[in-house]
């Protein structure tokens, strides 16, 4: 069987078009991702195990599961319920496109609340004594010193939280988002060459992520200046 | 004025697990009284000095500062604080400098040192700049204001106490400020804190330095294992100590 | 109780093929991570070249896209490969073993990463104690180096394989008998996708907390030795 | 070949389904096994999501699709087919009591699986008018037709006819308009070229001949599909 | 017999980069020898020390033991061996202390001694056994024989001196033995290398223990900036050297 490259210059197009689609879910669920993450991780840091648990939950939950899982949760298993149906949520659950955002906002922020935690926890406990003998208040300490400090160690780990999220979102083509993903497989159901198209999504996810990291290795550059090398430990997901 | 010493402590005592690190230290500084802490390592110094403005929680003990009581609570084996507010007032004024600086690393220098000033005492920007640089200036290291800690080769130090003056602390306290210094640094950290003592600052100052205690000190106190062994002028312990023990570190390190 | 509608034992069926891939592909990717690690470190500047375009590629690309590529494409590579030696027939590569090769491929290109840091964690001394005494260098890695690489790399590989244990249900859209396809083929019967999904959901979460038991057993045995008393 | 393996999909009941015994089922299989039985070969019944089916067969995962796919240019380019063995037409279907313009669904949402007849035909038709959802089962169409994510949906007639029987949801919704590319026929796909293709006419006609086409027929529906 | 000195090294130089560390030196051990190395920091005594069985890759030289050269092939900047199995085999004959033990964590005390005989030398598995725990006897550690390194709190050292005789060697290189260890620990590793030299064993030692080095030594080597710039005997040396440098060392440090 020879290889056909002609189809993905026809259907080059098209794959944008999916790109496009790629690239608003992911900036949009990442962003999400971060606003909710930063409670989560506060609370989860709280030494009270009310306030801790119910975000340790919320963590092992969407760590532990796969992704897939919980897309098709969100899209087919809420739509399972009449009740649902006829909320004031269904305007935005029976969109896909706001499935996939819901699915993945949970997923990326219950891994970026542990990127956070680390990040917290690794600031030496001298800086934060520093801020307890000047008379700091909790919300000032947080505020003031804390997540800006944070910021910085932060930013090798959610790089790489950037790009595998990334990639996840190829799993929005399984709820009928015309996605990269999801935009090749319609492809492929014309033309009957999944190698080249796949090979051909497979390179401009990878030309995005190669940008990504280069991007942030350009503020990795500019913090470390200043900041000496602050990496912690990378909380993996999948 | 004040009802009372600036600080007093009162019977404190410290266990971590089953170790008691502190066993019962009392100590008392008027204004202006510079006081020294020495102790072999291990004899509790740090845990001494921590527990004052409750970096380490006390398991018993009462802490007064210008008369006023700490209120203090058990918890389930130590004492903390149970008005937050009063505690976040008495360490605004009790600085504090550590041994290992810690310098806030994604500031400038001119930032760290306004930090404190400008949003926990909120004062006016353009004053808590003046006074920063004001002193910068007297620390000798104005001219790398705009540079961030880790670019500092030496200094750091020096801008510690830099932060810590910022806030106009009524009371210093000092955790071996020199002991994570190169020794041509160290010359030039005793020197900013010798022009303190000069000042009429009230200081506790923990330290390894003999000759800088017996110089600057108003008081010197010699812990071991936990207790106050002896304590008095420097020229009482230093030249003519009653216990063994204290003249045995003494003659070792000189 | 739960009404699974009889798809319980399908469901248990798929947890065993689920748990057969994890492992398979836990091999197969340490294999590669520790010839990737040794290839970046290594000298010969080739096999830097190539052990960097290969976590580069397979780091950049969706795992769901690595599946459906070696699913589709393997055979072909394969058969052509095998026919410029003069072997014609069928070469089968079917959902289990495109899904241990694609699973494989992306656990390897992270865990090169792992056990490079790990291998570089090892203090030089240590490889001159050995060298000191005469101790060849196959016997060198791996009496002494390796077992040090293990300690070091088992925390970041412990990650590494509670990510591929979720990234198995990748391998259902090929047609794998894993959970995942069992709960859609229940779903698809049942018409009941919230329940079975969130039975799929707990089966992970199940292996999930196993294997963190595991790992931290294996962690606890490996550190043996290495914090004092 | 001295045993073959044939490919379904497992999700079109009841032309192919799984059962819960995690065994494939339906017309379509018991098709097959006929046809084994009457050729007198060892078979295997596997399955494989919809739109890997054709890819699949070109690189050689199985040596047959009976899966009740349409012959159709477009996949004779790819695969040749053997003789229909059944035929089928497409369908509109919608809720009760909702009336639609067939002709005319601007705006409306439709939904179809990927790479069938149904979903081309939309594609050829709808493009940019109506909003397309394609999936990778007809069970998630169904699934989000009842869910009101989809206002209608094209398959084909005969699955859905099922599905309206014997799913409970046949008090809600009813086909729309009439069946229609009933020119459409369904066929056994096999590699190019391959001559598996004349032993399965072969057998096809025999099947054909003797019953037992019938009665597997009758087992599924009241009315000859041929 | 041997034919040669036990070991000789001729004209050693070591470049890095574009410094050149090692500038030519010449050394040669008899049987039974102690040659002391001395010579202030950075003045290139390690890297010598590594040369010879070449840890370090000397940029140009030779080395012969008992006789026969190193077989050495030239690379990009230095020289390489050229025959593997000749190097494996002198590097078995020749024993390396280091200053850091790099003994093996994963491995208890026992283990780390047996290694080398059982799996490089492949002798007999009750052979080793007894001579490592007659080893570990003399180096007064043979009670915690089934500890591993990091439980051990001092005695490391005596650990990494049973390992290298383990293999039996016929020169033993230290390269300051005792520096990363704590006072009370020194003394106990020069007692042990002092039995060492007694008994005759041929030994290289870098080393800032002067009274050790002038008790113990037969020649004692003075290396300033790569090149030796004093040698003879310990008397010679300390008592009355040559060179102004050598001098004033050896009166820094007494
Ligand atoms: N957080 C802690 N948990 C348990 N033990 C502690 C803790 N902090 C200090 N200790 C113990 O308390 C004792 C006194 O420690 P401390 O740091 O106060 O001594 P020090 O006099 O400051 O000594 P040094 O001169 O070494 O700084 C030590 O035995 C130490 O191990
Ligand atoms: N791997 C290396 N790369 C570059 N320079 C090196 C390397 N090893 C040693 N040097 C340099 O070679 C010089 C000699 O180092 P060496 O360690 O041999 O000195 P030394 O006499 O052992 O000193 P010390 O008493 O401090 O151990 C030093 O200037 C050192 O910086
Ligand atoms: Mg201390
Ligand atoms: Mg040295």
């Amino acid at each position: 069987m020879e290889l056909d490259f002609s189809v993905v210059i026809e259907y080059f197009p098209r794959l944008l078009i999916g790109t496009w689609t790629t690239i608003e879910l992911v900036i949009l669920s990442i962003v999400l991702g971060a606003i909710v993450a930063l409670p989560v991780a506060l609370a989860r840091i709280s030494k009270n195990p009310w306030i801790s648990s119910l975000p340790f939950a919320f963590i092992f939950f969407f760590r532990g599961t796969p992704l897939l899982v919980q897309i098709f949760l969100v899209y087919y298993g809420a739509s399972q319920f009449e009740a649902v149906r006829e909320s004031f949520l269904w305007p935005v659950l029976r969109e896909p496109f706001w499935c996939a955002i819901i699915a993945f906002t949970l997923n990326t922020s219950a891994y970026t609340a542990e990127i956070f935690r680390g990040a917290i926890q690794a600031i030496p406990e001298g800086e934060v004594e520093a801020c307890k003998v000047m008379g700091m208040t909790k919300a000032q300490m947080y505020r003031r010193i804390l997540l800006p400090r944070a910021f910085g160690i932060v930013l090798p780990a959610y790089g790489n939280e950037i790009i595998l999220m990334l990639k996840a979102s190829a799993l929005a083509s399984t709820i009928t988002l015309l996605d990269l993903t999801g935009m090749a497989r319609t492809i492929i159901a014309r033309t009957y060459t999944p190698i080249e198209i796949f090979l051909a999504a497979g390179a401009i996810y990878l030309a995005i992520s190669i940008v990504v990291i280069y991007i942030f290795r350009i503020i990795e550059k500019r913090q470390n200046r200043y900041l000496g090398s602050l990496s912690i430990k990378v909380p993996d997901k999948g | 004025m004040s009802k009372g010493p600036a600080l007093e402590l009162r019977d404190i005592h410290k266990t971590f697990g089953d170790h008691e690190v502190l066993k019962g230290i009392s100590l008392e500084a008027r204004d202006g009284d510079v006081i020294s802490i020495l102790g072999s390592s291990g004899s509790g110094k740090s845990t001494f000095l921590r527990c004052i403005n409750l970096l380490e929680n006390p398991t018993r003990g009462e802490i007064l500062f210008n008369g006023e009581a700490l209120n203090l609570k058990p918890g389930e084996c130590d004492l903390y604080a149970s008005d937050m507010k009063q505690l976040t007032r008495m360490r605004q004024k009790i600085g504090f400098v550590f041994q290992s600086f810690n310098l806030w690393p994604h500031m400038t220098i001119l930032q760290n040192v306004m930090e404190g000033p400008l949003h926990v005492l909120k004062r006016p920007k353009q004053e808590v700049l003046e006074y920063a640089e004001y002193l910068l200036n007297k620390v000798g290291i104005a001219d790398k204001k705009h540079m961030y800690p880790n670019q500092l080769s030496g200094g750091q130090q020096r801008v510690a106490i830099a932060r810590t003056l910022a806030m106009d602390p009524q009371v210093l306290l000092f955790d071996e400020p020199t002991s994570a210094l190169d020794p041509e640094l160290v010359g030039e950290v005793l020197g900013v804190m010798r022009g303190l003592a000069d000042e009429g600052r009230t200081m506790l100052i923990v330290t390894h330095e003999m000759n800088f205690a017996r110089e600057v000190s108003s008081e010197v106190v010699f812990l071991h294992q936990g207790l106050v062994e002896e304590k008095g002028t420097p020229d009482k312990v230093f030249g003519s100590p009653d216990s063994e023990r204290c003249k045995a570190f003494i003659s070792s390190v000189f | 109780m739960l009404d699974l509608h009889g798809f319980g034992d399908q469901l248990l069926l798929g947890a065993a093929v689920t748990i057969q891939l994890a492992l398979c592909s836990l091999v197969v990717g340490l294999i590669l991570g520790l010839l990737g690690a040794s290839a970046k470190l290594s000298n010969v500047r080739p096999l830097q070249w190539i052990a960097n375009f290969y976590t580069t590629v397979i780091r950049g690309v969706p795992e769901l896209l690595t599946v459906l590529i070696i699913y589709f494409g393997a055979t072909t590579v394969l058969m052509s490969v095998a026919s410029l030696f003069g072997y014609d027939e069928y070469i089968e590569i079917g959902p289990f073993a495109a899904g241990v090769t694609a699973l494989g491929l992306t656990f390897g290109a992270y865990a090169t990463e792992v056990f490079r840091g790990a291998l570089q964690a090892i203090p030089k001394g240590q490889h001159e104690a050995a060298i000191a005494l005469g101790m060849p260098a196959k016997r060198k890695f791996f009496r002494i180096i390796l077992p040090q690489v293990w300690r070091v790399a088992l925390p970041g590989i412990g990650n590494l394989f509670l990510v591929l244990l979720k990234d198995t249900a990748l391998v259902s859209v090929v047609g794998l008998e894993d959970i995942m396809r069992k709960a859609n083929v229940a779903v698809g019967n049942t018409k009941e996708p919230f329940l079975f999904y969130l039975v799929a959901a707990f089966m992970y979460l199940g292996l999930t907390i196993i294997s963190m038991v595991v790992v931290s057993y294996l962690e606890k045995r490996a550190s043996r030795g290495l914090t004092r008393g | 070949a001295d045993s073959i393996k044939i490919a379904t999909e497992g999700a079109w009941a009841p032309f192919n389904y799984i059962d819960d015994n995690g065994k494939p089922q339906g017309f379509d299989v018991d098709i097959a096994w006929a046809l084994c039985e009457k050729m007198d070969v060892e078979c295997q019944v596997v399955t494989q999501d919809w739109d890997g089916l054709i890819p699949g067969l070109k690189v050689r995962k199985f040596d047959a699709i009976i899966a009740s796919m349409s012959i159709t240019e477009e996949r004779l380019k790819q695969v040749d087919f053997s003789d229909k063995y059944y035929s089928g037409g497409l369908r509109f279907l919608a809720p009760k009591g909702k009336s639609f313009d067939l002709e005319n669904l601007d705006g409306k949402v439709i939904g179809a699986q990927r790479a069938t007849l149904a979903a081309q035909y939309l594609e050829d038709n709808y493009t940019g008018k109506s909003t397309l959802k394609f999936y990778d089962t007809q069970d998630s169409v169904y699934l989000d037709l009842v869910s009101g994510r989809l206002d209608i949906v094209l398959s084909d007639e005969l699955p859905t006819y099922d599905w309206l029987k014997t799913s409970g949801n046949g008090g809600k919704f009813e086909f729309k308009g009439d069946s229609f590319k009933k020119e459409d026929e369904i066929g056994i796909a096999v590699r190019k070229g391959d001559d598996l293709k004349d032993k399965f006419n072969a057998a096809l006609a025999e099947i054909l001949a003797d019953g037992t086409y019938e009665k597997i027929n009758a087992k599924y529906f009241p009315f000859s599909i041929y």
